[in-house]
């Protein structure tokens, strides 16, 4: 049968984005894809080259607008490394509730995107409803609904406001007992599990071969997770254990076992935060002023030529990574490289050749399944 | 595999729940709880002392009345506490239905400048890291310097590193017969200014800033001179509200108010906020504003007693 | 049975006497008996689809605001109140008073009435903080209902620009060949014994055959438009449509041979004589009629052809203007031709429901029964249906192409056949004729006039409820094929695999 | 508590990989140490500088007998007055990750306390420095790593360090047809403040002004 190139062109319901997925079609089924990036490149690495340590965070809060603050403190970690810099303990619990929030907005951004794709649109006002609730609590904490500029090197630029804990306390309780209606509108229906069970299939080694990371990987049945694998923060002083996801096939993970992950990883992160919140030193009623050292620490603005410093950090969509090199223009005010490594830059390409054999209807099913962020994957 | 104990593609899921579940929420949103499931906008205790004190005021919205649930609290306009969470935007507004989310100070709104504290540092056009604050500044000679008389002392001194002026001669003649009128030629300048790089006795080198070159002059015929801030412009269709200028100010004159809507316009010379637009009500911030004052006005009164210990000590 | 609004019979009795009457003596006479048949066959089809289109209206307001309620959101709030009053308060001022005579001062005074309930006078805390535009407007107003006429009138302002390499005529045909047979299905189906347009002995036949037509409209669209996606789009409702259309000729044949009839007349008075409604005898045909409507009418579980995730918007992507705006329309009139269709083959059409019950009451037996024209129960009916329709697209998501073909051929066939076979049996075996006038056909020679259907209806809900109880540990293998392949981890970067080169990829 | 890896087990693990590379390419020329992060949990990682030469052949052991499976990012750095012997650097960022395929129904969950020997995950950072040069060239692990494959990808088209034996070498973040040698992230490219104005309607940057215009002086 005549095959032809489709184009999902740069503007396209299931790209989450703007990128392009040509795709060669044999009748329904998808023969060849070839993924076309860089739409939203705005050049973010030449940029931070010309700025102070200080003036990069908020550029690195729009790298993936869904999850500023673990794309913040992703950046901020890597610059810790390189300016030596030691962080009080009550700094690294704030900024420990701050990620985990941000990554269940993050999650529940996804589910609300990744329901419509399949068809059932009534998850999406839900998901933003719920969103509702956490950006609310990021907004008393980073002062803006979605990008914050919230961590400074050596600490974070605010503490927890006052009646912070007890509003977030009301609402992850009132979130955990909602995740039971979303069960039991999309695991309890057969059209959803028949439209994701057995779809896009991922084997976990082929995955990490391809550099696929975080709960992508972990629905292929492996708990891997940077968090516990190159220890940062004080994940270690929690009692929590990353979501993983038994693979339903022998060839590996399917879309249900991703969207079970992300369920999953939404239920720990809440129980995370209700912990730190309980483990906070300084007690999570008291308030100290922005600067107070108990939340940020003296750090030095200049790294000296030829310092570098690197940090692997659990996002979201992955393991993502800055590799900063020190003494760039200002005598070492303003650093000399900046790489940033986008894990959805590595997964979309993969991700291209894993719809290889299945239908056109399964395309957004699948690419929506591994989460593409495409402020990220462009920098 | 499901962990999820029913996740089974079966004919019992092919939609009973399904249903069941859009139903109920559709009945939720009618009103009082028809059915229940107690855990849905019960109603919490959200609102903190700190913000309720700060806002009990409020003309337009008795806040501490509400009965408030952890998705979004009752408003006046729809009284029963169990609706659809959408906030009706012009109507309702989200800082007089969660007040805590619009601590002043916390938010990152409006940038608001008090221009009279303002020293022209330009710490914070240097700290932006969109380039979006403009400031014109311009030397100018202090006249309370060369006061004599029962003012004598109040104007600040030379000091290494800040500016100073020298009178041009026979500006001030010039000055008085021109005809700014009738004349063609450009007004000259009163004042040469240069930078002073060390005060050693009762001679200091000066870099002229027009020449560049440096000599030594007498402290006697040199005047203080300060960069005084003529006009800022903040382009707020570059800036991206990230509060960094907020920190890097040292005179607390720089603030972010807890205003989000009212900053659009057609053009984008409209989003440059001149310094009209980028008022702040001082009452909102009269305590930090007024810490500011009494700070100066303390480092003026230790300078002005060193000055008068230095006098009686001559004498 | 009679119902008291014999609308048909009012405008063809009533206008032939008047126009003979009137023409007696003039050269016209012996045309009257003509000129009174055409001017009622118009009026009766205007009627027809006036209260068809009031329908659509409804519905085209009911679905949103029901939709929106189960996403947990409002729905559209714009209020009667935008129609006369723009940004800012701006309005064309009182122009009623310049129509001569005074005839335009009602409408000022229902004007300011409006005002005063629902408009700038209203005094409303909240309102008067943004210059008194009232958002809610009152809840009879129907707030919301104004929308569908705004964005109906909307569509003729917009331009009709056809591809360029588009197949022009087919490409100009098939909207109209789509809209003319939607329209044409309203003119076989009756709202009551005495409102129909056009009554002929066969109209189930000649309904259905004009439903079919349709699909031959959206595949010509889909590939007249140059566009890959319109093509797969058509290319998917094509084989999508064909394979509901024999399942759901199959449902309602079985419904024609239960009622002994191929008129939806006197389908609905055998219901309402022999005392049943089809759904309680066929509860399965209920079911399937209902799956297969779906499916005819592209809604959410089967809404592939239109899908937005991939396709946008399906085979309609390159019609604008008022094309599009139509066939939008017909869409929705085709939604509600099959509410209306599924009320009168399963819900016995404009007969009371519990009329035996409710006429022994006395006062409200004769209100319910008879004074309630036949027409308010067909809408109520069928509304209920388009409810269940709406409830399905606000619950499951969208079944891949391919599993939908599978559902239609695999389950659906087999199902219609088992149905008919069953209305062969209850038709052949237990019913008896005598009990006809009576109501009471359906006892299966015993006194109870109800047994039949109850013990038909029970039996049924039995077996779904068993069906339902699914305990089963180990999940059974699916239903539907999916179809995997090896998984892509396979794929060696970089190889390029007689990939073909795409366009200027940049090759150094 | 949590899942926690003892730093004890962290070095004895970075010092075995130590030793493993340095038995096998010490004559090479390739220096291996153990190298530790400066804030946070001081993590020790293996730092490896390898001769561009020797990279392939380091790959393949590291992959296949050294457990390295993850090739986590490669970064190209222009160093134009780093001296003779220092013009480029090719910097790529490792991880041995403790990952195998499961069979349905399996899970392999890790309890971070008890894992020991090559299953300790391990961060390796190998740099290769290039001299002075106009058309640096790096031996390519795409075969290798999968994930390497869009990365190089990225580092030819930003910062232009080739990598032969790539295939199907493109552009992917810049636009397909961006000029022959333009890599945005070499230093001579400088940034500018663009004014507003100039933003948008000054393609050939007829109004470029003054580099620092509005800066402080």
């Amino acid at each position: 049968m005549a095959q032809m190139w489709i184009t999902m062109g740069p503007q396209h319901p299931m790209t989450h984005g703007l990128w392009t997925l040509r795709v060669k079609v044999d009748g329904e089924t998808v023969v060849d894809t070839e993924p076309e990036l860089g739409y939203i490149h705005r050049g973010v690495e030449k940029i931070c080259e010309a700025r102070d340590f200080t003036q990069i965070t908020p550029y690195c809060d729009r790298l993936c607008y869904v999850s500023a603050m673990t794309w913040a403190h992703s950046y901020i970690y890597s610059a810790e490394n390189l300016l030596e810099v030691e962080v009080p303990e009550r700094a690294e619990y704030v900024r420990l509730i701050a990620t985990e929030i941000q990554r269940v907005t993050s999650h529940l951004m996804w589910l609300g995107a990744y329901s419509p794709d399949i068809g059932n649109l009534t998850i999406f006002t839900w998901c933003l409803r719920d969103r509702e609730m956490f950006i609310d609590l990021m907004q008393e904490l980073g002062g803006s609904r979605l990008h914050y500029n919230f961590p400074r090197v050596g600490g974070v630029k605010r503490d927890l406001p006052i009646g912070f804990a007890q509003r977030c306390r009301a609402k992850i309780a009132l979130f955990l007992e909602r995740l039971k209606e979303y069960e039991m509108l999309l695991d309890e229906s057969t059209v959803f599990l028949v439209r994701t069970q057995g779809v896009g299939l991922a084997s976990a080694e082929a995955m990490v071969n391809a550099g696929v990371t975080g709960p992508n990987l972990r629905a292929a049945g492996v708990n891997y997770d940077v968090r516990w694998a190159h220890p940062y923060s004080v994940y270690d002083e929690l009692d929590w254990n990353p979501s993983v996801e038994k693979p339903s096939s022998s060839k590996g993970a399917d879309c249900y076992d991703r969207y079970r992950v992300r369920m999953e990883e939404m239920v720990h992160s809440c129980e995370m935060v209700l912990e730190a919140l309980d483990k906070i030193p300084g007690g999570a009623e008291s308030h100290y002023s922005p600067g107070d050292e108990m939340i940020q620490s003296k750090a030095p603005l200049r790294a000296p030529a030829g310092s570098s410093g690197f940090h692997h950090y659990e996002d979201c969509r992955g393991e993502s990574m800055f590799y900063l090199q020190g003494g760039g223009e200002g005598r070492g005010k303003h650093p000399y490289r900046v790489s940033i490594r986008s894990p959805m830059f590595i997964t979309i390409p993969f991700v291209a050749k894993t719809m290889i054999g299945y239908k056109i209807a399964d395309i957004p099913a699948i690419m929506g399944s591994f989460d593409p962020c495409i402020g990220e994957t462009d920098r | 595999m499901a962990t999820h104990p029913r996740a089974q593609p079966n004919f019992r899921n092919l939609f009973i729940k399904p249903f069941w579940m859009t139903l109920v929420t559709a009945l939720r949103t009618l009103g009082r709880p028809i059915f229940g499931w107690g855990y849905h906008n019960k109603s919490e205790e959200m609102l903190d002392e700190h913000s309720k004190n700060r806002v009990s005021g409020s003309v337009m919205n008795d806040v501490s009345s509400h009965d408030y649930a952890a998705d979004r609290e009752g408003s006046d306009l729809y009284p029963n506490l169990w609706k659809p969470m959408t906030l009706m935007y012009p109507y309702e507004r989200l800082e007089d239905l969660e007040p805590w989310l619009f601590v002043p100070g916390q938010y990152n709104g409006r940038i608001g400048v008090i221009w009279e504290t303002c020293t022209a540092c330009k710490l914070c056009v240097k700290i932006c890291p969109n380039d979006c604050l403009h400031m014109s500044t311009e030397l100018r000679v202090d006249i309370l310097d060369g006061a004599e008389g029962e003012n004598a002392g109040y104007g600040s001194n030379l000091e290494v590193g800040g500016w100073a002026a020298v009178e041009v001669s026979g500006a001030k003649e010039f000055q008085e017969t021109r005809n700014p009128v009738t004349s063609h030629d450009a007004p000259i300048d009163e004042f040469r200014f240069g930078e002073v790089i060390d005060l050693s006795g009762d001679t200091a080198t000066v870099r002229w800033n027009d020449t560049g070159g440096e000599d030594i002059v007498e402290r006697g015929e040199l005047l203080k001179a300060d960069d005084q801030i003529i006009s800022g412009r903040i382009d707020i269709g570059r800036c991206m509200f990230c509060g960094l200028c907020m920190e890097a100010c040292h005179f607390t004159s720089f603030f972010m108010t807890n205003e989000y809507d009212g900053m659009s316009g057609f053009t984008r010379q409209e989003l440059w906020f001149d310094a009209a637009r980028t008022r702040v009500l001082i009452g909102e911030h009269q305590e930090v504003v007024d810490a500011e004052l009494a700070k100066r006005a303390t480092k003026e009164r230790v300078k002005r007693e060193k000055k008068a210990a230095k006098v009686k000590a001559e004498a | 049975m009679a119902d008291w609004l014999q609308l048909n019979d009012w405008l063809y009795d009533g206008l032939d006497s008047a126009l003979n009457t009137a023409l007696h003596g003039t050269p016209l006479a012996d045309y009257a008996g003509f000129m009174a048949l055409v001017l009622a066959a118009t009026l009766a089809c205007v009627s027809v689809l006036g209260v068809f289109m009031m329908g659509l209206g409804l519905i085209l307001w009911i679905e949103p605001k029901l939709w929106a309620r189960m996403m947990d959101r409002r729905g559209r709030t714009t209020d009667w109140r935008s129609l006369w009053v723009g940004e800012q308060g701006v309005t064309a001022g009182e122009w009623w008073n310049k129509v001569p005579y005074g005839l335009g001062r009602p409408i000022g005074a229902l004007n300011r009435w409006l005002n005063k309930v629902m408009g700038n006078a209203s005094k409303h805390p909240s309102v008067e903080r943004v210059n008194n535009r009232s958002w809610h407007g009152a809840w009879w107003a129907l707030p919301g209902f104004v929308q569908t006429i705004a964005d109906g009138a909307k569509f003729l302002t917009k331009e009709h620009m056809p591809p360029t390499k588009a197949d022009r005529l087919i490409y100009e045909i098939s909207p109209f060949l789509i809209i003319s047979s939607t329209v044409l299905i309203i003119g076989f189906m009756p709202f009551s014994s005495g409102i129909y347009a056009i009554n002929p002995e066969l109209s189930v036949l000649f309904a259905l055959a004009i439903f079919g037509i349709a699909p031959l409209g959206v595949f010509f669209a889909g590939w007249s438009s140059n566009n890959k996606y319109t093509l797969i789009g058509g290319i998917r409702s094509a084989a999508q449509l064909t394979a509901y259309e024999i399942p759901l000729l199959i449902t309602v044949l079985g419904v024609c041979v239960l009622s002994g009839s191929f008129n939806f007349i006197e389908i609905v008075n055998f219901q309402h004589s022999a005392g049943a409604w089809n759904f309680f005898l066929l509860p399965l045909g209920f079911g399937l009629f209902i799956i297969t409507m779906i499916a005819e009418v592209e809604r959410i579980p089967f809404d592939m052809p239109e899908a937005e995730a991939e396709l946008v918007e399906g085979w309609w992507t390159e019609y604008g203007g008022m094309r599009w705006g139509l066939l939008f329309a017909a869409e929705y009139m085709r939604v509600w031709a099959a509410c209306i269709l599924c009320a009168v083959f399963f819900l016995g059409g404009w007969s009371a429901p519990f009329a035996g019950l409710m006429g022994n009451l006395g006062v409200v037996g004769v209100v319910w029964n008879d004074l309630i024209p036949g027409v308010v129960w067909t809408m109520l009916k069928s509304l209920f249906i388009f409810l269940i329709f709406v409830w399905a697209r606000a619950s499951l998501p969208r079944v891949r192409t391919d599993q939908i073909l599978e559902f239609g051929w695999r389950y659906l066939l087999p199902l219609s056949v088992v149905q008919l076979v069953i209305a062969v049996i209850l038709r052949l075996s237990f019913y008896d004729p005598a009990g006809l006038g009576s109501g009471s056909a359906w006892d299966g020679g015993s006194g109870f006039f109800w047994l039949v259907p109850l013990v038909v209806f029970v039996v049924s809900m039995a077996i779904f409820i068993v069906y339902s109880i699914d305990e089963d540990k180990d999940p059974p293998s699916r239903p539907y094929h999916v179809h995997t392949v090896e998984p892509a981890g396979t794929h060696v970067a970089g190889s390029v695999g007689g990939r073909q080169k795409i366009g200027n990829t940049g090759m150094r | 508590m949590g899942m926690k890896i003892s730093s004890k087990a962290n070095i004895a693990a970075a010092k075995s990989a130590v030793e493993a590379i340095k038995s096998r390419f010490d004559s090479v020329g390739v220096e291996v140490s153990s190298a530790q992060h400066a804030s946070g949990h001081k993590r020790t990682y293996v730092s490896i500088a390898c001769p561009p030469a020797h990279w392939l052949a380091l790959a393949k052991w590291m992959r296949f007998d050294g457990g390295v499976n993850h090739c986590s990012m490669i970064t190209g750095v222009h160093h134009p007055e780093g001296g003779p012997d220092k013009g480029w650097e090719v910097i790529a960022h490792l991880m041995r990750m403790p990952v195998v395929d499961q069979k349905p129904g399996k899970a392999l969950v890790h309890d971070a306390a008890k894992l020991s020997g090559d299953d300790v995950p391990m961060e390796y950072e190998v740099v290769l420095t290039l001299p002075q040069t106009d058309t640096p060239v790096v031996p390519s692990v795409q075969s290798i790593w999968v994930g390497a494959d869009w990365n190089e990808k990225e580092t030819w088209d930003l910062v232009g360090i080739d990598f032969e034996g790539h295939e199907y070498m493109m552009r992917v973040l810049n636009p397909h047809d961006s000029p022959q040698g333009f890599h945005p992230l070499q230093k001579q490219h400088h940034l500018r403040y663009h004014g507003h104005n100039e933003m948008y309607d000054d393609a050939q940057g007829f109004m470029r002004l003054p580099v620092d215009v509005d800066k402080v002086k």
